[in-house]
This record gives structure tokens, C-alpha cells and sequence, in this order.
């Protein structure tokens, strides 16, 4: 089990670097929310356990925990979403060509 | 049952990489957030659907209380902010990892109340304590509860609630080498106590309140020593920690959504920061061993590094500046953090206008690291809607400012500073920089001859080819756009 | 069980996609032969199944498929590094740049 | 111990991904395949400690006999016969899938052979045959064998030993289709027959045999009616095939090291596979419904599609030719499929010496496609030790052309075609060329006026700055080098 767990989480890791890596600096900080909505994924755990503990004072753990993910969730995408909503490309009124055509792509 | 939840949660997965490789275009970036929500939509109902969850009216109360405090930062929260809101959000993910981990624990405690046997805790769907299980849990403590405290102070000295400038205390570090390694005995006492009974979770439930109270401890000693304007890179380190607290919390459940997205969120974050450094130039270990930045754009005395600059400072007139940029042929822009502070980005984009009408050539030159996070000024100009294409990065534009007329710097210092280039003895020295310098005229639109971020004096402003506009950026950005109007 | 091999399936061929799409043209042949050598892989599977088989024909079964996965192993690292081998950097007596120095990154 | 095993496999796996990663630079990677083989070694050496393997003379037997074959062909091979090797190969890997399978397969019948029970399965290490098991051993034959005996087509095409034309038989399509459809059906008969019994492989057996036949057929009537030249896509293709059969054969055994290593070659051959296709302007459909390529660069009459071309042609002399580059200051040297045929990749670096030798600028243009597999060229050239840097890719050199003085095309023909460009109605209408007829002075070296690859006419050769050197590459450049030395 143990190991069946650890390959995951080194291929993910892998993932995770492979496709950062491609993304410009211009997006890093929505990247940022993103990924950090991405980490909120502990609602997931919230809600297993809180569905697995017994005593109440543990429940209200969970519920607390639940609470805390949800708003990293929700927070995040939102955020992250309102930040993005501004990345538009449009014609400007006139093409403002970089100073010469040279040395670009 | 389990095996359908596992292929939601892989559905969940594919989708956040595929949201990921979206946000390498600013074209694809929100369909690629959106896709990354959907995934998130699909774990949380798989993990409902698989049943056995909270009482259902807390279960429902949680996610509307949650979402509704969530939805409100979100759209409170402005532009200028984000770092601090980036940080408050990574705060509550490290907190969640905290109490799930502790809500395991306690049904480990409840099952051992009922009887130290293998029995009990089948009962409560439990395997005997094991290693893994030990120190899995534990590990989501001490990450958690580290990326908890930690995030809340770098959010309480990037909106100014706790000082910027880095604090320490006399045996600090000592105190914080302390508390890392009581941390270590936590961990071990309970994996030695493995060793009498592996059904008397009382060890562990001991080592996780003091990990707890711990880690709570040395995040604040960890974050408090930085500089109010380091605080981005730290940030960025915590956000991967809390990818990794979410991953080590799936290690205790052996659950897979939560291991691959924790994965992902971890590496994505050890990146950032290793990205925002080099364009720093300057290690992770040099920014977490603090005392460079020393606060949000305060005015800074020149550093003891900083060379003394002689020579004489031009200064000009809204109404020369505008006459040089309206009758230029190319304008380069070259914003900072100074343009945030002054939150000018929708005027500087009316003022780009004006030239543009006039058929003046005007493109933006951005820094990696301008202002105080990555793509700081994109997200700025972003939201005073200048197009994305007219956005250029440094390694595209530097060969041009040969060719432009004017070069006008508003709110940047660091970043247009020579000294990186020619000054072997400044802190600065080998990072990158905006060869501003290279362009016909310069204008420089601060409030005063302060230093910047990083404390140094810049010999720019004495260049002969140099103006400077002194003045808030925004208000001589008003001025210059009426002049031009007038022109 | 089903659920971990097709996770790990998919995460790398997630892998596979991003780290290749990185390599240049110009050493797609290696590329090819290498990943290739990769694939024989099912030596590893050649000798656990050898391992376990009881009758005798099925146990040449397990030799067959352990011969020619080597031959594939062994063949193929081998060819690649020929191949690189010949991929080498050196100072050529005068540097011959490109036609202009503009436009090259 | 299978813990151990297990994390061993994890290292042999991200020693493949470091391997692959290092691929993305000529120089690393040399030592990206080196740590690629030791992930491999890591692997084998794993496996062999779990011990329960082949009795040890089998097995040592078995590794020298096919290290010694594979060694044999690795040093044998000529460089320019790296596809037909990397096809036989891929042949190898998908035949030892075949066997695996088929192996596991006997083991359930042993198991069946001694009761059709449980506890003779249990005996064996097996548990009941499930739906998993039997559509991944079914897989595993399936890919295994198509790989296997497509491979062996393509490696027969590639050296002359089946026809390089694309041949077919009438109803060869509807033939191919039924086999596919009795595949499907050899892999659903035994899953029906689980409903009876979970412990009997009997109907398992019959349809691996069966599916075996099908595929082997199947494999050849895939390869065989696509033309030569494409073989390389093709090879490509079942490349990634071969990386599925090991994954799929990962599957049966519950291996990590096989999913992995599985996926990781299938993810990759299948884009290698497309980045080819795009390169060549042609999607893999039209690839593999075949009649494209006729054949390895053997002349072939302009196709249907070509415009005829009017105009008339220029001849020239090594003498004039040498003249003329010895005298220029830029030279841009484009190898294509002919330099390969030729063998003159050794020659042609003579020329660049004695040229560089009296100040002239040469550089190479590699086209993505020129050759006959991706990268060829490069490999080539590198033979001959012409250092990379010299070497450009299509877009770094395509804007020199206007600069260049003598562009001179060696054996290239479709990818410095204008056709490309200009003439929508051309097959090869939108695939990137390299634009040779911008330069001041072209030279084409070449056997006749054939076409090319694609068949179509090159209108380049009767552009007004194009003139033809006529002549077996190898031997025009010979001439050409001593015509220079000469002046
Ligand atoms: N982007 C990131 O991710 C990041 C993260 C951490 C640290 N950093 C660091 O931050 C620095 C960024 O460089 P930078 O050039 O953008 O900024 P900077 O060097 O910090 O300089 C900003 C300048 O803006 C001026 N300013 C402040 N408020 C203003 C206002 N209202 N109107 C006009 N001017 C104003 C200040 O001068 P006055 O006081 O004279 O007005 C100051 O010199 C770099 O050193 C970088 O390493 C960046
Ligand atoms: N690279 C790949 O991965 C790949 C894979 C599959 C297909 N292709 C296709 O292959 C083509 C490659 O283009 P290309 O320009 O390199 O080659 P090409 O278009 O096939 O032309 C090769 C030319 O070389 C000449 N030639 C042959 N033997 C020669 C010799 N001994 N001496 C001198 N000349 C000789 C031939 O003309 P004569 O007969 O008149 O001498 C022929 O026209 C493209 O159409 C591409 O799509 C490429």
C-alpha cells in the first residue's frame, strides 16, 4: 500500500513540475490562487473523516475543517477567476508593435 | 464503490492538469481554472456519493458557511491585495489539514476507548497504529499547522498589521533550532510507544497537541525574522507546503485525490519560489534567513552596500515630459511597484491612448519581478485593460531600448538599475535588469530620490540622458495626460 | 487494485507527454531508439512470469521472452549511445555563426 | 520484500524520466541514456532478488543469449539503417509481451489442469480469473502481437526486402476489419465464459491462440499497404505500441515497473508520432490508410496533384560551382534524403572545411523532415562530426535566406519546394519549407529532375537563381572539394 502511494505522489510531483514550468511569468500570480485552490482539495478529507468520526467533539473537528477548505476552495477559484476575467486580448485602437520587428519570435 | 470514487477522483486529477497546462497562455488561463473548479466539483460529490459523511444538515451548513466566506474575500478583495489574499486562503488550507488530521486521531482515541484490542477498532473501520499511520499523521500536524500560523503572519505584514521590517529576538534562532527538534521527539515518542500496544492511540494523541502547539510556534518564528517584501517568495513556499500537507493528510487516508493534487499543488509551489528567486537573484536560503527586504515599498535608506553616487539629477516639468512623449516615435513604459502603490494602472493605460492617437509606438516592458509578486504589473495592467500584447517580457524587449525615444519609468527602481549590471559590490549585482539606460531619454516618475525594495541607490537618476518627474504616479500621470490632451 | 495501476497509468503517461514534447528535432532518432530500449521493459515481466510458471513448455515460454527482451534492452540502450555519442560540441577551427546574429535567441 | 521491490521500481522509473528529460539537450543526452539503462539494471536487479525466478542456468543463459544479440546488431548497424534497427527492436519488445501473456496464460491452466478449484489456484499463486485479468492478458496478446509482425513489415520495407511500395490485394480493407472484429469477439468468448466458472482457463487459452493468429495478420495487413517511405511514422507508432503491450502486460502481472515504463513509451511514441505527421502536413489517418510514399527515395513520377511546371533549367559544373561558393561570403548548406542515399555526409563536412578554410560563413538548415526519419539529418551530419552549433533549425535560419549568398541543396527536394507556399492545389500545400529560394544563388544537387518523396514537381528548379548540379551527391561533392582546393 505504502509504496502504491508513494509512486503516485512521485508522478504527481512530476507532473506538477513538468507543467509548471511551462507557464509564463506573466501568469504566476493567478498560478499562485490556482494552484493554492488546488490545495484545497482537504475538503475531501474533511468530509471522509467527518463521516468516519463518532464523538461529537470530533465531529465539530471535521465540521471546522470542512468550513476552512470550503472557503480555500471557493476563495481561490473565485479570485482566481476574477483575475483571469481581466487577461483579454483585444484590438487595441492601434497595434502597438514592440519598437522594431527584429529579435522576436 | 471505492473503486468508482477512485476513478472520480482520477477524473478529478486528469482535470486539474489539464487546468494547469492551460494557464500557459493567458488566452486558455480562465477555461483552465474553470476546468480545475469542475475537477474539484467532482471530488467533493464522488466523495458524498461514497455515503457514511457528516450529519447532512453539517455537512451542508459547513460548505454554505465556508463557501459564503469564501465567495465574499473573493469578490471584496482588491487587485492590489492579492498577495495578502493568496496568503489568508493558504492559511485556512493549512488549518483544514490541521483538524482532519486530529479528527483521525480522535477516532484512533475513541476506538481505544472502547478496548485496546484489535476488536474495537474494527469496529470503528481502523487498523491497528502503524508507523506509517503515525507519522503520517503527524507530518500533516507539523505541515499544517506551520503553514497555518506561517500564512497568517506574512498576511498580517503584507497588509501592514504586523511590521514589515524583519523582527528578531536575541536567541531566535536558537529558540526556533529548539522547537524543531522537541518536534522531532513528538514524532518519535509515539512510534517508540508502537512497540507496547498498537491499539493505545494516547501517545499519539499526546505528540499531536504539542506538534501542534509546536509548529503553530515556529511558523510565526519562521515567517516573522523575513521582510514585509520578501514576503511573495514565502508565500509561494507555504502555498507548497500546503500542497503538502494535503498529501500527507492522504497518506493517512490512503485517499488518491488527495495525494496527486497535493503533489501537484507542492511541486507547482517549489517552482514558483525557485523561479521568483533566480529572477531575484538570490537563494531560498538567503531570503528564509531574512533581513533583506524591509517592508512594503517603504522609503528605504541607501544600503550600506549601495555605492556612493555623485553627480547631478535633472528634474522635469509634466509639460517638457509631454512634449517628449508626443512628439517621440517610440515609447516604452516600464512600471513598478510604485505604479501599484499609487494604484495608476487605469491612468497610465489613458495616457498610452493619448500617444497611441497620436501615433506614437508604445509598448510596455515588464520586469519578472517588478512590484512585489510574480506578474505583479501584468495582473495591474491586466485590469485596467491594457491588451496582453502590448506586454512585453525582458528578454524580448532589451534589445530595443536602443531604438526607443523615450523610455518612461513609473514606479520602478530595482528594476532599471544599472549597478546590477556594472557595480560587482551591490547586493544587487547580476540580476537581470531593463536596460533602460540604453534608450535616448529616460524619464523616471518617483516621489523622491528614496532607494527601493532592495535599499540601493541608483545611478540611473544621474545619468545625462535622465529626467526625473517627481511626484505621486498617479497624479503627475494626470498631469501628463492632460498636457498631451492640450498638446 | 483496477483503480491504482490505471492512476499510475495515467499519471505517466502524463509524464511521457510533457517531458517530450521538450525534446528538439533534432534527436527524435535517439529519442525513438531510447525509449524504445525503455519498452523492454517486459524483462522485468519476462522473469517474474518465468519465475512462476511449473510447466516445463511454459518455462521455454518465460526463456523466449526473456531472450528477446534482452535482445531489445541491450540493443537498443547500445544503438542509442552510438548514436550520441557522435552528438558532440567542439570548438570548430573557426565558428561558423548563423548568416546574422539577429533573430537567433 | 515486494515493498522493496516495489521502491526499486519507483527508482528505475524516474531514472527513465531524468533519462528522457536530459534528451532534451545534445549535450545531456548521452548521459540521459546512460541513466535510463541503469534505471533498467536497477529494475532487472530488483526483480532477480525476489527471487522464485527461472532456474539460474535459464536465465543467465537466456540474458547472454539475447545481450549478446542485441549487442551484435547495436555495433553492427550502420548509422544510416537506424530505423530498420529501431524496428526490429520494437519487434523484439512486442514479440516478449506475446510471450509473457502467454506464459501467465499457462500457469492458469496448470492451475486448472490440477482441479478446478481455489485451492489449486491458491497453489500457484493465482487467484480466480477475473474480468481484469482476462482483458488485460488478452491486451497484452493483441498489441503484443500486431507490434510484433507490423514491425517485422516495416523492417522488411525500410531494407528493401519487402517491396517499399504500398501493396494491396481487393477487399484487403473488409478483410482487415473482419480480423479486427474476430479479435473482439476471441476477447469477449472468454469473459461470457466466466459466468460458468472462474477457475477453468481453458476458454482463455483457445482465445489467446486464436487472438494470437488474428493479431499476427492483423500486425502485417496494417503495415503493408503504407508506402515506404512513411515507415517511419509507422515505426513510431508501433513504438508506442510496444510501450502499451509492456504496460498492458503491467496490467496482468500487477507490476508498477511495466505500467510506468509502459506509459511512459506509449505517451511518448504517440507524440513523436504526431509532431512527425504535423511536420510532413499530413494527419496520421491519411498515414495509415497508406499509398502515399512509394518507397525509399526511389524516383517516382510527378504525382497527379503537381502543376506541371514550364520553364527552363540551368545546369551548371563543379568547376562554376565551386567558383561560386569558394567566392561567397554566407553559404547555407540543406541536406536532404539524397545525402543519406549518397553516404556523402563525410564529404560534405570536406567541402565546409575547405570552405570555412578560406573565410566563408557555412551553416547547415535542417528541414524537420528531411531524411527519412525525424532527425536523421542531424544524426548524419553528426557522424561526420560537423558540431551542432553549426547546425540550424527551420525556424532560426529560415529569415537568413535573404542574406545568404549560395543556398546549396544536397539531395533535398520536398522541403525546399515553393510549391509549399504558393500552389494550394499542391499535396504538400502548407507544410513548412525551408525558403532556399531567397537566396541570391541556389545550387540543387541531385541525380535527375525526379521528384521527390511526394511525388510533385519542384518549380524551384526553374527559378532563374537555381541552377542544377547534376550527379550521385557523394561524387558532385568530391569534385566540388577538389575544384575548391584547386583555386
Ligand atoms: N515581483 C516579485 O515577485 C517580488 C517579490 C519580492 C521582492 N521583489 C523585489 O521588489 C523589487 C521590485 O522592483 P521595482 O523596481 O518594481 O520596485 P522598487 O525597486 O521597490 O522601487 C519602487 C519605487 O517606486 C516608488 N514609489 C513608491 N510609491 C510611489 C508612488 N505612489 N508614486 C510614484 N512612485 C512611487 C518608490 O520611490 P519613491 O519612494 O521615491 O516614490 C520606489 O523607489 C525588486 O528589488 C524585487 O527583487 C519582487
Ligand atoms: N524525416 C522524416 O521523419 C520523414 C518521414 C517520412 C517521410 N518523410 C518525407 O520525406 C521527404 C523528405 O524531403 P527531402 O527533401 O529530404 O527528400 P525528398 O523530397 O525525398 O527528395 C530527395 C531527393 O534526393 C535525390 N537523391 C536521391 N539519391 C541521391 C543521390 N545518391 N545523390 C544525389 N541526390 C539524390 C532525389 O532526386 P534524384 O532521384 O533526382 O537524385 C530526390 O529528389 C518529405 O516529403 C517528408 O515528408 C520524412
Amino acid at each position: 500500500m505504502l509504496e502504491t502511494l508513494v509512486i503516485v505522489f512521485v508522478l504527481a510531483s512530476f507532473v506538477g513540475f513538468e507543467v509548471i514550468s511551462k507557464v509564463p511569468a506573466t501568469l504566476h500570480t493567478p498560478l499562485m490562487s490556482g494552484s493554492n485552490a488546488i490545495s484545497g482539495i482537504t475538503i475531501v478529507g474533511a468530509l471522509v473523516v467527518a463521516g468516519m468520526v463518532d464523538s461529537p467533539w470530533a465531529r465539530w473537528l471535521g465540521f471546522a475543517a470542512l468550513v476552512l477548505a470550503t472557503i480555500n476552495v471557493v476563495g481561490g477559484y473565485l479570485v482566481t477567476d476574477r483575475m483571469l476575467q481581466m487577461f483579454r486580448k483585444k484590438e487595441p485602437p492601434r497595434p502597438a508593435a514592440p519598437v522594431s520587428g527584429d529579435g522576436r519570435r | 464503490m471505492q473503486t468508482l470514487v477512485n476513478f472520480a477522483y482520477l477524473a478529478a486529477a486528469v482535470l486539474f492538469i489539464l487546468g494547469m497546462k492551460r494557464m500557459n497562455s493567458p488566452a486558455t488561463a480562465r477555461s483552465g481554472n474553470q476546468l480545475s473548479s469542475v475537477g474539484m466539483l467532482i471530488a467533493v460529490v464522488a466523495t458524498l456519493l461514497q455515503g457514511e459523511i457528516l450529519a447532512p444538515w453539517m455537512m451542508v451548513a459547513g460548505v454554505a458557511l465556508g463557501g459564503a466566506i469564501g465567495a465574499l474575500l473573493a469578490t471584496r478583495v482588491q487587485m492590489t491585495s492579492m498577495p495578502e489574499m493568496v496568503a489568508a486562503l493558504n492559511g485556512f488550507g493549512g488549518g483544514a489539514s490541521v483538524l482532519v488530521a486530529t479528527a483521525e486521531v480522535a477516532r484512533y482515541v475513541d476506538a481505544g476507548d472502547e478496548g485496546l484490542a484489535g476488536a474495537a477498532f474494527a469496529r470503528h473501520g481502523l487498523e491497528p497504529l502503524g508507523a506509517m499511520t503515525v507519522v503520517t499523521v503527524l507530518l500533516s500536524v507539523l505541515i499544517g499547522a506551520v503553514t497555518f500560523s506561517g500564512s497568517f503572519v506574512a498576511f498580517g505584514k503584507l497588509n501592514g498589521r504586523v511590521p514589515g521590517r524583519p523582527l528578531a529576538f536575541p536567541g531566535m534562532r536558537a529558540l526556533t533550532v529548539l522547537l524543531a527538534l522537541a518536534g522531532l521527539a513528538a514524532i518519535a515518542y509515539p512510534l517508540a510507544a508502537l512497540g507496547d500496544t498498537r491499539f493505545d492511540a494516547g501517545p499519539l494523541w499526546l505528540a499531536a497537541w504539542v506538534l501542534l502547539g509546536l509548529a503553530l510556534v515556529l511558523g510565526v518564528l519562521l515567517v516573522i525574522p523575513i521582510g514585509g517584501a520578501d514576503m511573495p517568495v514565502v508565500v509561494s513556499l507555504l502555498n507548497s507546503y500546503s500542497g503538502l500537507a494535503a498529501a500527507s493528510t492522504g497518506f493517512v487516508l490512503r485517499n488518491y485525490a488527495l495525494i496527486v493534487s497535493g503533489a501537484l499543488v507542492g511541486a507547482s509551489g517549489l517552482i514558483l519560489t525557485k523561479i521568483m528567486c533566480e529572477a531575484m537573484n538570490r537563494s531560498l536560503l538567503n531570503v528564509l534567513l531574512g533581513g533583506f527586504g524591509t517592508g512594503g515599498g517603504e522609503t528605504a535608506a541607501p544600503g550600506p552596500g549601495g555605492t556612493a553616487v555623485a553627480g547631478t539629477v535633472r528634474s522635469t516639468s509634466p509639460e517638457d515630459a509631454a512634449v517628449l512623449l508626443a512628439y517621440a516615435d517610440r515609447v516604452v513604459i516600464v512600471p513598478g511597484y510604485g505604479l501599484a502603490v499609487a494604484q495608476a494602472q487605469h491612468t497610465v493605460r489613458e495616457l498610452a491612448d493619448q500617444l497611441q492617437g497620436r501615433g506614437v509606438q508604445v509598448s510596455y516592458a515588464i520586469h519578472p519581478v517588478a512590484g512585489r509578486m510574480p506578474g505583479h504589473m501584468n495582473v495591474l495592467l491586466a485590469e485596467a485593460n491594457v491588451p496582453y500584447d502590448q506586454l512585453f517580457e525582458m528578454d524580448e524587449i532589451n534589445d530595443q531600448f536602443d531604438r526607443t525615444d523615450v523610455a518612461l519609468v513609473i514606479g520602478a527602481n530595482d528594476v532599471v538599475n544599472p549597478a546590477a549590471r556594472n557595480d560587482a559590490s551591490s547586493p544587487i549585482y547580476g540580476m537581470p535588469i531593463l536596460n533602460v539606460d540604453h534608450a535616448k531619454n529616460v524619464i523616471v516618475m518617483k516621489r523622491s530620490m528614496a532607494a527601493g525594495y532592495a535599499g540601493v541607490e541608483n545611478e540611473l537618476f544621474y545619468l545625462p540622458n535622465n529626467q526625473m518627474l517627481f511626484g505621486d504616479a498617479k497624479k503627475s500621470l494626470e498631469r501628463l495626460v492632460s498636457e498631451v490632451k492640450a498638446l
